[in-house]
């Protein structure tokens, strides 16, 4: 069984809460093709291959300046790879 | 008067990061560089380049302390507004404690080790990028032990079994196999241990062994447990990061690391394995409200997102899955069951309850596991459940023999046969030494110069270190009392239980006025 | 609300952990001592290090200093996590609001040439004796006894590496906002004949097995560059024109008050201690003065460069401080 | 394959026959029978009868088993090899060595 760092899921779990909302709308508004799941006290996103977090579209929804350092209070887990943190966009993705 | 370019440009998080962080160190001249770092080569690893490290957090000072000082702002709200409003009392059912007693015994030092160990590493790895990092470990795992000391001392006010934990993670039989994995990776190279601990243990395991816990007591209404267990994860998202960031940096600076690597992939998985076996009962048997079956977490957390994914990612460099995973597979479905059921006869020498499990659990265990539960271990219940009607409660009346390795008690069957307990034999310097399992002797025999040393618990009562020579004289030097151990039903807490909640009854509250 | 009222009365059983009523009777811990006390495994280690055959993993033979009870040192600014993580996230907006500020109103390039290089040359590069400092203090945090101690090691560990962070963004700002003031510091560092000494000095204490001579050693070069440079020259400075030197200078000199708390708390246990309190009044009698002519040594050329650029009695002041560092070292241990 | 270390590495094994005297730790593994959810574990004197060890050890262990039958016939086994034990036989004549495994089958 071999597969594709472009299709392989990436994912994060997102503690379930009034603040984190708005990011975990983010992130499906920004991922076309992910799933979002409900479990006990946490949001699970998966996506194929990458999934992306962008400052602009978190600013958007929350109507506030978020750097992308607060995602540190929203995230609990995730599987990938961070390949890419900086003042714009968090990346989650496989390497190969 | 020199004059600055007006309205200079902001560096970028990554530009900042690199400046405040990363270019710290320089190239001692006035003692040898191996001097400074005496521990980073003896394991044989080669690194060429300490700069090619990355860390994609690109944390500074500031911002951990901003981020940090917010979360536990929000955690220890919590935990004071809990213990205001007795909410305690609002739990599923105080057998739930088991699993938080298990954690406090067993975890909680965990972390605290952790913190010592990365504070090493803050100062023995020759970069100053994965020093940062480490040093943020740290006291991050500092973190983590304080809080959920804090969060678990108020249930120590009202139930037993949480009340000694620190001298007991040092004595207790079963708390033996946390700390002894612990001590086996501290007294491991620094190398060793980022790939035992970072990778393996926080990146491989982590979400099996923490989600689990942290979604039950989500069900079970342990609110501070939750908001501890997420906030820990939050930091724990980093320390996955280091962990990954290792094995990677590590693979790429010289194809000679790869085997080493590789090495320690197998005995640190296997290892780390052996121990989230208290997770598997815990989810299955402990939680009055289940989460999801060992088998279901193992298939997501570790199968899907582990084999399928990271392993798939990590073949690029030639790293193929942990030896022995076949086997810890093949044990899914039989694995929780074999180790409540031995936690069920041992648990009136241990600080926590048990207790047999109702026909509504059983149809759940039955469900989650079609192949296994009916077919082998409901019997064993059926039997107990006449044992008990008799008067009887099984307990064993002895003492069992251990894995020389992970210091479980050797319950675990062969890989393909689940009605033979598994046994291994060794010998080192004409002495014989057992193990429970491939997995487990292999690791033995890869290093016995370091597995003759272990503090079996049940090879010390015999040679009198752990008190005296009965049963009683053992539970007192693991300062067990009264409530702590044996069966829920008709302990202290279920009594207790049961009265605060006639308590808290309104009905009551006229009658008292 | 009689709903809750009636549940308040519930008399918990028990008011903390075993540990902490054995030490300290029967009485609510805080969370501190909660947090604190005989956390560091005691006994049964399984193994031995790899990497060191001759101790356990922890072990009160990593250094020659010892206190009979460990515990018996408590940090007077009870700093657990919590409260530790508040109070620096409040140090580090206080940083911010000060550089904010500077580079607001352009002060740093105002600041008189001579100050100016003082920041340059001189403060700049302390980022890298900081960063020592941090790896000195993590060896402490490993190889000290006892989490009272070792918390303290930790934290300050991360506070070192917090001021070599704000003297790099001091070298940033005074860089019009960019790194390559720091490419200079380093430079300077390494090759500055001024601050080869504090060089030397941070690299032998490397090698400082002993984590408790280790802290005695850095203790002693702390006293004297911290109170050269933001006590002295804070004063010098604000005579000198440059109070900007002063606002940069006012953070680490509070740090630095904060920190010596836990250090002078930790001398007085080791030499009240009734069982090892002699030899440990001896060890730090002897380390000290050793520290103290080694490090008079590195910092006089430090000085005789401030000396250089602004004139402001920067060597009278080492002496000085060297001299008050004698007279409380022999307070405590005579 | 020898541990990697920084000096020598060598420290005795922490369960070696000379800390318990004249006695010896054994194993009993009860196969066929999950009850006993894991092996078990005595001490026990080297010149220690197997009738001694059966009444005085192994029995009162094994009555936790509600099903158990001391006089059911049993299949013994030591180093993989069936052992016919008697009563009046010592551990050591039977060739019972510390940390042995003795196997134990009961025969439907």
């Amino acid at each position: 069984m071999s597969t594709t760092a472009a299709t392989r899921p990436v994912g994060v779990d997102i503690q379930e809460s009034e603040t984190n909302r708005s990011v975990v709308e983010a992130i499906e508004a920004t991922n076309e093709g992910c799933t979002v799941q409900h479990m006990p006290g946490l949001v699970r996103i998966t996506a194929p291959g990458r999934l992306v977090v962008t400052r602009e579209s978190v600013e958007e929804r929350l109507g506030r300046e978020w750097e992308t350092h607060e995602f540190q209070l929203a995230i609990v887990s995730y599987f990938g790879h961070i390949k890419e943190w900086d003042d714009d966009e968090i990346v989650i993705a496989w390497d190969h | 008067m020199t004059i600055a370019p007006k309205a200079p440009r902001k560096l970028t998080m990554k530009q900042r990061y690199e400046a405040l962080t990363r270019d710290l160190d320089w190239e001692p001249s006035y003692v040898e560089t191996s001097e400074v770092f005496p521990y980073t080569e003896f394991e044989g690893i080669k690194i060429h380049d300490w700069s090619k490290w990355e860390d994609p957090f690109r944390l500074t000072v500031d911002a951990y302390t901003k981020y940090q000082a917010e979360k536990d702002k929000r955690l220890y709200a919590v935990l004071d507004g809990f213990a205001q409003s007795q909410g305690h009392l609002s739990l599923t059912e105080a057998s739930y404690l088991n699993a938080m007693k298990l954690f406090l015994q067993g975890v909680t030092p965990l972390e605290y080790q952790a913190h010592r160990n990365f504070a090493y590493l803050a100062r023995h790895l020759n970069g100053p990028g994965p020093r940062f990092a480490a040093l943020c470990q740290s006291i991050d795992e500092m973190r983590h032990t304080q809080t959920e000391i804090h969060t678990l001392s108020n249930y120590n006010k009202y139930y037993g079994g949480f009340h000694n934990y620190l001298e007991q993670h040092d004595r207790v039989w079963y708390l033996s196999v946390p700390k002894s994995f612990f001590d086996d990776a501290l007294t491991a190279g620094p190398f060793e241990f980022l790939i035992a601990i970072g990778f393996s243990f926080e990146y491989l395991l982590t979400n099996l062994l923490f989600v689990p816990f942290m979604s039950g007591a989500s069900f079970n209404g342990d609110l501070p447990t939750m908001t501890f267990g997420f906030s820990a994860q939050s930091d724990e998202s980093r320390h996955m990061t280091l962990g990954l960031e290792a094995i990677k940096f590590l693979l790429e600076q010289d194809e000679a690391n790869v085997p080493i690597v590789q090495a320690w992939i197998d005995k640190w998985f296997w290892r780390g394995y052996r121990v989230t076996a208290l997770v598997a009962q815990m989810l299955d048997y402990m939680l009055p409200r289940k989460v999801m079956s060992w088998k279901e977490a193992f298939e997501l957390y570790f199968e899907e997102q582990m084999l399928g994914g990271l392993f798939q990612d990590l073949a690029f460099y030639g790293i193929t899955p942990p030896k022995h995973v076949e086997h810890a597979i093949a044990e899914k479905e039989v694995l929780s069951h074999q180790v409540y059921w031995t936690l069920y006869q041992f648990s009136h020498a241990a600080a926590f309850t048990t207790t047999f499990p109702d026909a509504e659990a059983q149809s759940w265990l039955s469900d989650n596991y079609p192949g296994t539960f009916d077919k082998l271990y409901k019997p064993l219940w059926d039997k107990e459940a006449r044992n008990l009607e008799a008067g009887g409660r099984h307990f064993v009346r002895g003492l069992p023999q251990l894995c020389q390795v992970c210091q479980i008690p050797m319950l675990f069957t062969e890989p393909d046969d689940p009605t033979t307990i598994c046994q291994r034999h060794s010998e080192y310097r004409g002495e014989k030494f057992q193990t429970c399992s491939d997995g487990c002797q292999w690791i033995f025999e890869r290093e016995p110069e370091k597995y003759v040393q272990a503090w079996l618990p049940v090879h010390q009562i015999y040679q009198g270190n752990c008190g005296g020579p009965t049963v009683p004289d053992v539970l007192a030097w693991y300062g067990i009392q009264e409530g702590d151990g044996g069966e829920y039903k008709g302990s202290l807490d279920a009594a207790h239980w049961a009265r605060w909640h006639d308590a808290a009854d309104h009905s009551h509250i006229g009658s008292e006025a | 609300m009689q709903y809750e009222l009636r549940t308040q009365v519930i008399d918990p059983p028990r008011k903390t952990f075993d540990h902490l009523v054995k030490r300290y009777g029967d009485r609510p811990a805080s969370r501190y001592e909660e947090g604190t006390i005989d956390i560091q495994a005691k006994e049964n280690f399984h193994y031995r290090p790899l990497w060191d055959p001759e101790h356990e993993i922890y072990d009160e033979a990593f250094s020659a200093f010892r206190l009979t009870d460990p515990y018996s040192f408590t940090d007077p600014r009870q700093y657990y996590y919590a409260p530790y993580v508040t109070s620096r996230a409040a140090m580090a907006d206080a940083v911010a609001a000060t550089l904010d500020y500077l580079d607001s109103r352009d002060l740093l390039s105002r600041l008189p040439d001579a100050w100016s290089s003082v920041m340059g040359e001189l403060l700049v590069p302390l980022r890298h004796y900081e960063s020592g400092a941090q790896m000195v203090s993590c060896d402490i945090a490993r190889f000290g006894f006892g989490t009272t101690i070792t918390q303290c090691a930790a934290y300050a560990a991360f506070d070192r590496i917090g001021n070599a962070q704000a003297l790099s963004r001091v070298g940033i700002a005074l860089g019009g906002g960019t790194a390559e003031l720091l490419g200079d510091a380093k430079t300077r560092w390494v090759e500055d004949a001024s601050l080869q000494g504090l060089r030397r000095l941070v690299e032998e204490l490397f090698l400082e097995k002993d984590w408790g001579k280790a802290l005695v050693r850095l203790d002693v070069a702390d006293r004297l560059v911290y109170s050269l440079f933001f006590a002295h020259l804070d004063d010098a400075a604000i005579d000198g024109g440059a109070g900007s030197y002063s606002l940069v200078a006012q953070h680490l000199s509070s740090w630095f008050a904060d920190h010596r708390k836990w250090v002078d708390a930790l001398y007085k246990a080791w030499v009240a201690d009734p069982e090892t309190g002699a030899a440990n009044k001896g060890l730090l009698a002897s380390s000290t003065a050793e520290a103290l002519d080694a490090a008079l040594e590195a910092l006089r050329p430090v000085a005789a460069r401030v000396d250089e650029l602004v004139g402001a009695g920067a060597g009278a002041s080492l002496e000085s401080t060297a001299t008050t560092i004698r007279e409380t070292v022999a307070a405590l241990t005579d | 394959m020898a541990v990697n270390s920084i000096g020598t590495y060598d420290f005795p094994s922490r369960s070696r026959q000379e800390l318990y005297g004249d006695d010896q730790l054994v194993h009993v593994w009860f196969q066929e029978n999950m009850w006993f959810c894991a092996s078990a574990c005595f001490r026990a004197p080297k010149a220690m009868t197997w009738g001694d060890f059966w009444n005085g050890l192994l029995v009162p262990y094994a009555e936790e088993d509600p099903d158990f039958d001391p006089g059911a016939r049993r299949v013994w086994t030591l180093h993989g090899e069936v052992i016919e034990p008697r009563d009046d036989q010592t551990l050591e004549e039977i060739g019972v060595e510390h940390k042995d495994v003795i196997g134990m089958r009961v025969l439907a």
